[in-house]
Parts: structure tokens; C-alpha cells; sequence
């Protein structure tokens, strides 16, 4: 165990698989011999050389493309996107290759990789450096999209993504990449499950689900909330798709009040399908409406960064609207 | 060789020019010209099963068997080939049997793709010939990567990746030669230059002289080879592979050949270039090198009706079997998507089973319009 | 009025308004000679030429991108995506850059054009002939996203979409664009309100939400309800972004029950959306869960399609579902 | 010249190349010097605020001062400009008040993008400076598309497009160049080859030669300029605009430099270049460009400190000003995104005001790693 940062706990888990397996591959811009501009694969170059840890041209669609090739071959590439704004030209990759090649070729080919990318705001990074892309990818059958929420997960996930049969999408909070730090196992085979929420506090008057920096801001909600004597349960989803709706369902039919948490624009984002699910499954258990907390309809502001972005306060605002529904 | 002129090997009157001529034997030319024959007739075959209604659509390569044939002949069996869906030829080199051809286009039960892609989309795996998706131009960076991963592992084979002349202008085209020239990858970029993308033209496509002179943009050789002169073809390829084997990394190769068909059995070419097409008809690549084995006393018109004769027979062996088989069982509609079927997907498969049947009948006017 | 398809509703709406305004200019693969693999824009390059009606190299993204710098101009570009299962590689320039461009240069710069491409299954095209991706583009600030249902709508949408202000994504559901006809206005001045959706088959006991094909599925499904004795009611969305909300829960408040029905894969797809607001703004008027029906979240199946693609059988289980409650 | 040659006019001691000094009068000599000098000083100025924590971010563009003056100044005021973040230079010469710049940089109420973007992140319709967006290469494709509209219209005006040689990978690279090469529009692809993208250096970005022979692939010429000789850049961009505007179509142009600073206030180069940016300091593009001048007798030691005092007051009078400002109204985070606010964006912001209030302040500690 060492007490670390996100950042870190990347870093650890790309050089704990790159030992443990000499297919692991890394490739992106600028993660060579700086080490990414986050620093998450800083030093891998010196221990696994130019040939493991690649310096790209400047192409996402090139970086996933070039990976898809390379994992077709056997190997396992962990490519990084620099900003998940920047994920963009690589989604034909994506959506149309990366995601269907199992399919389409009756499981002849496969090409299992982990896309890692920071996404996310409170950097003040403006339109460009702080979207939240995940609906975009759970839209698409065929990947695999997960999101840690600490540096613990983060390893864990990591790990477990790229020991994983299935591409996967790896979003990182970068809000939380240097704060706070945690303590993580230092043992190789140490991984968390795919496809399983986590229960991060337990209550019994609502629900609040969450992923990713969101998570911390529920549970801060939470803590408010608890000032007015009402109990929050807070559900970290961590994998996307699938979705544990097991989880979500047993949560909401315990609590009967949901509010889900994000960062993205509210219309069609990821919470929306949570909506959907418990509107359809559970429909009878809920006490009041479900409430949406996420980003506005917009493009992600610059100065009004910490307007847009729901912080506890807003989601508290929530909370009240199904307690006193 | 500059990568504006034109690599020939035989002549318009089936000789070969002086010292060009590759040094290969007997067994392997007529094996070549069989394979090129075999690509033509299965083409015939499959475009007249859809004219008639029993597969859903085909792409025919007319005019096009020595682009295929020639380059294909030039890599070895451990090489990864990236095909287009204007290829057949390179899944009959390997030795691909024509039942899975046929059962791909039927999308039958028998089908390796599960029925899930439309007609002409193959992939074999056991024969490094890697599944064609229909977007153009996303697998060029795809063989690059794949040969970065053999430089990295010493592996001795190359890829080889297969588009158009539309192709050039995607994106991964650009993505493709980029990451190849500056890995040194061991890549051949193998461009039929058919002249047309669908109904545009090459002149609509690029300004560049040639496709060949692409290469420079990316530090590689560009070689413009005449597309209907399997021996050319060979030829360049094989000394683009020797390079890219011998680890002085990709080659970009223009094939010049003309696009004689419709884009598709859903295109009607008249709408857009006339006759012009028949102005290729008596460079028939075929025709070319029949022209030369016969020169060369290897080939008699005996020999060549009993051929035809014997591929047609296979050929409509094959059909018969492929339109007997069943269409793929429900479940496969599910599987694959991940490696292990998830919760949500056995749900929804689980759903469709109990509750709705398989629904309506497959609507028989429905049609491919491209 | 002249009885027409939905390919000759859009030829003509183009043809009008390149004849209304001389700003208004085609680009696309094909659209020029070849006048479309559809034939939507046939004839227009007799009448326009070659700089108006422009056959483009096979790049989407240069596609888009071009059509963005002509309307930074002034110009009304209309680019045509051949198949929409080809617009990915444009993904970028509209979600980065079409998008964006009016908000970010705080109003100074706009680019409104309209993005024609047809969508959906339907016609034996497997994987990447058949997708429905609408729910990609109404996750995105600044877009508009509209689907006609009918020659009628679709000539009266599109020429609204080329009059609009901002940048549209007009699907059109290449499953009935041959058939059925339609009478339909040949009046320079019609066009039909983007925004507002169209009720099409009033009803008391339930509420199917469609559009694009799906809406012919809808009233089928309802006719057989109406055996049983349900009376079913059709709302036609029309423009999903902005959606006409009040459409939706004026109709299920009356109706209490509700099934979303579309094409597309169901996780995260565009009805989770319409779940979404029900279960936050009306769910007191349900009676019945939502029921969504919808492809399976699989890739496009070739052999299969018939089992895929949403059938009236199909939306009746769910009517049964939210009937027999 | 071919497009591996390199223009030059200026030589090292200060004096032109015999025949190849371009005709320009005096005035409008020094006023290429200042516009430099102000790049440079602006820069200086923006940086020093940045490392003071007073505005978020900033991107210097020292030593590429010649690139973007010697480039504004070939052509008119009617043309269009797409800039990329590294050319403060064109806003200065097309006459955008220094104020807005730094409004923009402060992210206030009175920067005309609204505070909606990064530092750097211009707009400025007024002087057809086209907004600055962070994806890297999208913009080329806009310059080739206004391009073929001008030429649809007749307009006299062409089209400029800046970006670097990590833009040359980018896809619109690629569709922008090949759709003006068949358009035959009316644009210059400005290409700062700086050496760098951030930590990649032009090795690693692609294996061509340079980046001039490039445009081969897309039919157009490319020529190399030594990109820290004003004059040199003038000159070539001069005549392909000429070019341009007579109808003969698009040019790639290469601007030889050198990235002397970070890439960003983010980042740090020393740990992926050491002291290399050093070995350029003597190669300076303001310094050469004044010893032009000292030498043709147009400069003086007095005229210099006068420019440099006049300058900075200037500037820092702008900053005061742009720093007192307050910060974007709510509202503005919801208007344009449409023409107009559609019903749910004006519930958003009803829900905001009434419910939310302005939640927490900004966070101090949050900061644009790159
Ligand atoms: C990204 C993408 N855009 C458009 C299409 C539609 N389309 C299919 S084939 C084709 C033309 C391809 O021409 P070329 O690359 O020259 O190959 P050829 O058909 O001549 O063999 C087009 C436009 C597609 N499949 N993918
Ligand atoms: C599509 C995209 N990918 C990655 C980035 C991150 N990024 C910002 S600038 C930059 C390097 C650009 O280098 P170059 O084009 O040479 O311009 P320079 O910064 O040297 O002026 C990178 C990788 C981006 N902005 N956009
Ligand atoms: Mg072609
Ligand atoms: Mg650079």
C-alpha cells in the first residue's frame, strides 16, 4: 500500500501490466519522453523504450487506428487520447472499427485495447479541455466504458481494463488526477471488477448516482443533506457499459428517491438512461420524480467554468425537491 | 523510376519487354492466370445471382484480376493482407474455399461472419485476411499498426492493405502513410487506381499527378505500375516487399486499371461516363496475359475451355450448396458483441424469445440501393 | 399538390430554395452527375452546375468541413453523407466546429447549413447501411436535429432547415423514401415549423412517441391495439433538438401511459431521453412503467435485419405491457 | 526553386540578397518592425501575467514573430484569415485594439467571445479573423471551403490558413489541401514549422522531406521560407497570394522556425529538449530584421527604445483596464447557442437563477495544465 494520486495510480498500473505482459503497448501524443502532459505515463519510456511506449504523429484517428491494427495482431495497445475533446477525429475508429470487429467478423478477429483519456472539467480548460464525452460511447454497442472515481479504482480498473477480452473506453476524472491521494495496492494481480457499481455511502431516504468527480460531490451533497435529518445513499457506477442496474435498482427500490449526477450536458446524457431503466423496471418503488443534476445544454463555458459544473449546493437543491416531493 | 512513369512488363502483343520480365516459373504463371480466370467467373456468377434476385447485392472487380492476382502473389502466406470489397481475388489465392465466399454473400448459417455483414465483407482469420468493414479508407492505418507490431516483435512477414483511388482522400489514408513513414513500418499501401469513386472520377478526386507521387508527402517511395499487367504488378510488389521485409519500411503502389463494371450491383454507370468503358475492354487484363502464356507456348484455347469449364462447374457446386443453408439462428444476433454475452443483452435476447417471436418476415422488396 | 416520395420531396425542396437563393449550394460523393446513390439531389446540376452542385473527394470530414468555411462566408451550403453510417469521420468538424462556432466566438461567427443523410435499416444494407444515430447529435449544444416521417414533412422541414439560423442534422429514413407517395404542397412559401411535433393519431389510453419510419410502425401497432380495444395516440416528433417537450406530456397526461418507440440501439439511445423528462415533469400522470422498444444494442445485423428492426408485433407486447399493468 | 530549397533574403549580417529584396517603402518597413516588436512584447507581457496567476493561460509565440507579420502584411485586408493560437501577430496587424486581446485573455465581460473560451482563443469578424478553436487542424478545411465560396462569388478576396507542423497529421490537413487542389480555390496553407508540437519533434510527426512537398500530393506547389526572414516570408507569401487571386489556385507554404519557448504556460520543455531552443536565440527574426534596417539606415539605437517605451505603455495600459473588468453575466452561458434560446435552455437558466443561485465561487487552485 502507498498513498497516491490518480495520476500516479495510472502511471502504477501501466507499468505493473507493461512488466507483467510485453504486449502492452503504449501510444499518443507527447507520451514518450514527457511523460504526457498529465504525467500519467511519466518514465514508462525509460524502462519499456521507444518501441512499447510510442510518440505519435499528431492524428487520433491515426493513435486508435494504429492500435486497432496492433491489437489485431495480438498485441494489447493502451493508446491515449490527450483531452477526450480531442477524441473526436478517432470516432469512426471507434464506433465503426474498433467497437464492431468482433461482430462483424463472427469473433474472427478481435482487437481488445484500452482507449485511456482524461475528460472532464474544473481545470478551467474552457469549451475544448473539460467535455464529458461518455454518452457518446455507451450509445455504442461493443465497447466498454468505465470511469474511476478515485486513485484506488483507478488502478484497479486500469488493470482490469487492460486484462480485459473487450475495448474499452477509460475515462478519467482529470478534476481529481492530483488530489486527493489514497492508499492502493502495490500487489500485481490486485484489479477491480468490470461491470460493477459501488455502493460509497449508504442511506435510506434517496439515491444519488454517480460517476467519476461527481462522486465526491454527492457525497459532500450527502453530508449536507444529512443536516436536515434525511439519509442519502450514493451509488458509484464506475462501469457504464455494462451497467450494473442491479445495483442501481436495489438502491432506488431501498431509498425510493433518485437523483442522478453528472457533469455532461443534461439532453440524452448518461443519466438519462438511468431514468429510463428505473421508469421502466421500477417504475413503482419511486416516491417522487427522478431529478437530473448535470452540466447546462451548452458548450462548456471558460469563465463561468464553476456556474456550469453541478457542484454540492445545486445537487442539495435536488435532494429537497424529491424530499419534499 | 520516377513516380509519375508507368512500370510494364508485357507488351501489347503478350511479349515481354527486355529484362523486366520476373523470373517465375511455369506452375506459378498458370496458377496466377487460373486464379485470375476463377476471379472473373465467380464475379460473373455472383452478379448474376443478384440480378436474379437470390443474394442482396455484390461488388464485381472486372478489369481488375491483375491488380489483385499480381500483388497477391508477391507476399507470403504469413504476410496480413488488408482487402477492400473489390478483392475476391486475394481470398481465392489463399486458398479461401469458394463455399465461404458464397456463403458470406448468401449470409447464410454456413456464413464465418454469422450473416451479419452484407455480401462481399469477408474476413479469415486462418488466412490473415482481416475482416473488410464498409466505411473506405479506416483499415490503411490499420495495416499500419498491425506491421508496426511485427517490426516490434522481429516478426519476418509484412502487411499489405488494398483501397481506391476514392480512398486516398480519407482520413486514414493520410493517418496511414503518416504513422507508416515515420515507423518505418513494413507496409505496402496497394491503391487500385480504377479511375472512379462510385461516379466521380479520378480528375474530381485529386489534383496530384499521380496517386504514386502521394508517397513523398510521407517520405516513401511511390511506384505507378500499369494495373493490367499481372507481371508488372507482381513484380513491383514483390520489390516493394523485399524492401519493407529487409526493413527499409512502406512503399505506396498505384495500380492503373479502370473500374469496367458498375460500382455495385445497385450503380447504374450509364448515368454518369456513357460508354467510356469500353475503351478498357481490349486491355482486358486477362486477355493480356493469356496473350503472353500463349506467346510463350504454356497456354492452348484447349486448355483454356476446359479451365472455364472446370471453374464454372465448381463455382456453381458451390452456389447451390451455399443457397440450401439456413439464415444464421437468432442467437447470433447477440453474440460477439462482447466476448461474454452481458447481463443487458441476454435480457434483451431472453425478451425477444419469450415474448415477441422472431416477428415479421424478412420484406422481400427490401434492396441495397449501393 | 402533386403526389410524390419522400426522394422527390427532398429534390424539390432543394431545387426551390437554390432557385429562392442563390446562397444556397450541394455538396456530397456523387451528388453531382450521379445525382445522389438516392437520386435526392438528381437534376439539380442541369439546372445549378457544377459550382453550385459539387461532387467532393470521399472525405466526410472535408465534406463538413468545407461546407462550414462556405457558410462562415455566407453562403447556405447543403452537404450531403452519403450513407449516415459515413458521417464519423466528420464527427469532429460538427460537434467541434459546427457546433460550437456561433457560441464561442461569442456570436461574431455562424455557420448555419444543413446536413442531409439518410439513416436507418430497412433496406438490407446490414452494419453500415442501417444505423439510426440520432442520439450522437442531440447529446450535442448547438445542433439541430431534425427527422421527417413523410414526403409532406419532409418537404416542409427541409426547406425550413435551409432558412434556418443554425446549423441542422436532417435525418431522412431511407426505409420510405421510395414509397409510400404523398400529396404535397408545390407552394415556394411552404414550410413546416421546425420544433413542434405532430400529433398523428389521437388516442386516450396510450402514448407512442416516434419518428422518421417508426411513425408508420406506431399507427400500424395502434390499429391492432385498437382490436383489442386500446385507443392509441401517435405523437410525430419531427425536431428532436429542440424537442417540443409540451407535445410529449401533453399527451401522456392525458393518455397516463407511455412507449417510446425508434429504431436505433436502446442503451443510452434518444427515447432514455424522453423517459428522462417524463419521469422528472410527469411522473404522476403514469400508470404503467415506460416501456421503450427499440433495436437491440448490437450492431446492425445483415440476415437478421427483419428480427432488428422494431415491428408493429413488437410495439404491441409493449402496449399489452403498459395496458395490462 | 524546388520545395526542398529555402527561400532567404535577409543575410545573417543584415543585408539583402542580391535581386531578392521585395518592393516595399519604407513605411511600411517599419511598420512590420513594430508589429513584431508588439508581438513580442505582448507576449512577454501575457506571459509574465500568466506566471503572476492573473490570467489562466497563455501560448507565447516567440521567435515566430517574422512568420506571422512577414505573412499579414502579403495580403489584403479584405481577405479572410483562419489563425491558429500561435499567431497574435496577424490580430496586431489587421489594427484589433490590443484591449480585446486582452479582454479575451481575462476571459471578461468585455471580450467579445464572452469569456466562453481559453486565453488565446480569438475572434474578431470585423477584421475576417476567424474564430480560434482548440482541435488542432480543423480550421484548414474551413480556409479551403470559404476559398471555393469565394470563388463561387467572384469575390477578389483568398483565403490564409495558420497552422504547424503538428497540424500538417491532422485530418483536415489532408481533406483541405486535396478538396483546394481539385477546387483550384483560392488559399494559402500557412504552415509554422516551429520544429515542435509541444514534446514531438518534425522526426517523429512525418517521415517527408519537408513539409513544402507535400502539397505535390494535392497538386499544388510548396515552397520553403525561411520563416525568421521577414522579408523572405513577405515575399513568397506575396506572390502565391498573387497566384491565388489570378485564379491559378491554392500553395502550401512552409515557414522554417523555431519554437524558442513552451508550448504553453503548461508546459516545460526542459524536460524534453534540454537547452536546444538556445542555439536559436542568435537567429532571432527581430534582431535580423532591425539589422536589415540599421543597415539600409532606417533604425536607430533611439528609435528602438523609443518603439520598446511607447509599446509597453501601451500594452500595460490595457492590461489595467482589462483587469478591472468584471466577469461574463450569466446569462451569457446560454445565449448563441442558437440564433435563438430554445425553450430548454431558457428553463436552465430560469432554474439557475432562481433555485441554484451562482453556486460556489471559482476555484483558485484550478489551472489549464496545458
Ligand atoms: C467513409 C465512406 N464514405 C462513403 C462511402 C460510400 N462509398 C462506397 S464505395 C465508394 C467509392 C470508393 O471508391 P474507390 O476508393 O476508388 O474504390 P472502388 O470502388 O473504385 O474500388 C463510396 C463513396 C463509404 N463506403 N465510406
Ligand atoms: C486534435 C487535437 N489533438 C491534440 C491537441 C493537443 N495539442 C495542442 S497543441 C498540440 C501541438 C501542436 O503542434 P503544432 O501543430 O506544431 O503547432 P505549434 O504548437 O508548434 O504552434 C497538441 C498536440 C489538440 N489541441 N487537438
Ligand atoms: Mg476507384
Ligand atoms: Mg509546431
Amino acid at each position: 500500500m502507498s498513498s497516491i494520486t490518480m495520476v500516479q495510480a495510472v502511471n502504477d498500473a501501466l507499468r505493473e501490466e507493461m512488466r507483467g505482459d510485453d504486449d502492452v503497448v503504449v501510444l499518443g501524443e507527447d507520451v514518450g519522453i514527457n511523460g504526457g502532459v498529465f504525467r500519467c505515463t511519466a518514465d514508462l519510456i525509460d524502462e519499456f523504450g521507444e518501441e512499447r511506449v510510442i510518440d505519435t504523429p499528431l492524428s487520433e484517428s491515426g493513435i486508435i487506428g494504429a492500435a486497432v491494427g496492433m491489437a489485431l495482431y495480438g498485441l494489447k495497445p493502451v493508446p491515449e487520447i490527450q483531452f477526450s475533446d480531442f477524441i473526436w477525429p478517432a470516432f469512426d475508429q471507434i464506433t465503426s472499427e474498433m467497437a464492431k470487429m468482433r461482430y462483424r467478423s463472427g469473433g474472427q478477429f478481435t482487437c481488445p485495447m484500452v482507449v485511456r483519456t482524461p475528460y472532464g472539467g474544473g481545470i478551467r480548460g474552457g469549451h475544448y479541455h473539460s467535455q464529458s464525452p461518455e454518452a457518446y460511447f455507451t450509445h455504442t454497442p461493443g465497447l466498454v466504458v468505465v470511469i474511476p472515481s478515485d486513485p484506488y479504482d483507478a488502478k484497479g480498473l486500469l488493470k482490469a481494463a487492460i486484462r480485459c477480452e473487450d475495448p474499452v473506453i477509460f475515462l478519467e476524472p482529470k478534476r481529481i488526477y492530483r488530489a486527493p491521494k489514497m492508499d492502493v495496492p502495490d500487489d500485481d494481480d490486485y484489479v477491480v471488477e468490470i461491470g460493477k457499481a459501488a455502493v460509497r455511502r449508504e442511506g435510506t431516504d434517496f439515491t444519488i448516482t454517480a460517476y467519476g468527480a461527481m462522486v465526491a460531490v454527492a457525497l459532500e451533497a450527502c453530508e449536507k443533506a444529512a443536516e436536515q435529518g434525511w439519509s442519502g445513499e450514493v451509488v458509484d457506477l464506475r462501469t457504464l457499459l455494462p451497467l450494473d442496474e442491479d445495483a442501481i435498482i436495489q438502491s432506488v427500490t431501498k431509498t425510493g428517491r433518485l437523483v442522478t449526477l453528472q457533469e455532461a450536458t443534461k439532453f440524452c446524457g448518461f443519466s438519462s438512461e438511468i431514468s429510463a431503466i428505473v421508469a421502466e423496471k421500477a417504475i413503482d418503488v419511486l416516491e417522487a420524480p427522478v431529478k437530473r443534476v448535470s452540466g447546462f445544454d451548452v458548450p462548456f463555458p471558460y469563465t463561468l467554468e464553476h456556474v456550469y459544473m453541478p457542484h454540492a449546493d445545486r445537487v442539495l437543491k435536488a435532494i429537497e425537491g424529491v424530499m419534499t416531493y | 523510376m520516377s513516380s509519375t512513369d508507368m512500370l510494364q512488363v508485357i507488351s501489347k502483343n503478350g511479349k515481354a519487354k527486355r529484362g523486366a520480365e520476373p523470373n517465375l516459373p511455369k506452375k506459378t504463371l498458370l496458377a496466377m492466370y487460373e486464379a485470375m480466370m476463377q476471379t472473373r467467373l465467380l464475379d460473373e456468377r455472383m452478379i448474376n445471382l443478384q440480378r436474379q434476385g437470390r443474394i442482396g447485392f455484390y461488388v464485381p472487380s472486372t478489369g481488375e484480376e491483375a491488380a489483385q492476382v499480381g500483388s497477391c502473389m508477391a507476399l507470403d502466406d504469413t504476410d496480413w493482407l488488408f482487402p477492400s470489397y473489390r478483392v475476391p481475388g486475394l481470398f481465392l489465392m489463399r486458398g479461401v474455399d469458394i463455399q465461404h465466399l458464397v456463403a458470406n454473400c448468401f449470409g447464410n448459417e454456413a456464413d464465418l461472419c454469422k450473416g451479419r455483414q452484407m455480401p462481399v465483407h469477408y474476413a479469415f482469420a486462418e488466412h490473415k485476411l482481416v475482416s473488410i468493414s464498409s466505411p473506405i479508407g479506416t483499415h490503411i492505418i490499420h495495416a499500419t499498426g498491425l506491421a508496426m507490431a511485427q517490426k516490434l516483435k522481429k516478426d519476418k512477414g509484412i502487411s499489405a492493405v488494398y483501397f481506391g483511388d476514392g480512398g486516398t482522400s480519407s482520413n486514414d489514408f493520410h493517418s496511414g502513410l503518416n504513422f507508416a513513414g515515420v515507423a518505418k513500418a513494413p507496409v505496402l499501401f496497394i491503391c487500385t487506381n480504377n479511375q472512379w469513386a462510385i461516379s466521380v472520377p479520378i480528375e474530381k478526386q485529386t489534383a496530384s499527378e499521380t496517386i504514386a507521387i502521394k508517397g513523398e508527402a510521407y517520405g516513401m517511395p511511390g511506384v505507378r505500375v500499369d494495373g493490367n499487367d499481372v507481371l508488372a504488378v507482381y513484380d513491383a510488389c514483390k520489390k516493394a516487399a523485399d524492401r519493407a521485409r529487409k526493413g527499409d519500411g512502406p512503399t505506396l503502389i498505384e495500380l492503373m486499371t479502370y473500374r469496367r463494371g458498375p460500382h455495385s450491383s445497385s450503380d447504374d454507370p450509364t448515368r454518369y461516363r456513357g460508354n467510356q468503358a469500353d475503351e478498357w475492354l481490349d486491355r482486358d487484363p486477362i486477355l493480356r496475359f493469356r496473350k503472353y502464356l500463349e506467346v510463350a507456348d504454356m497456354w492452348s484455347e484447349k486448355q483454356e475451355t476446359e479451365l472455364i469449364e472446370r471453374l464454372k462447374a465448381g463455382i456453381n457446386a458451390e452456389v447451390k450448396k451455399g443457397e440450401a443453408a439456413g439464415q444464421p439462428s437468432l442467437e447470433t444476433m447477440f453474440t460477439d458483441v462482447y466476448a461474454n454475452v452481458p447481463p443487458h443483452l441476454r435480457e434483451q435476447y431472453e425478451n425477444l424469445v419469450r415474448d415477441e417471436g422472431t416477428g415479421h418476415e424478412p420484406d422481400p422488396d427490401a434492396a441495397f440501393p449501393l
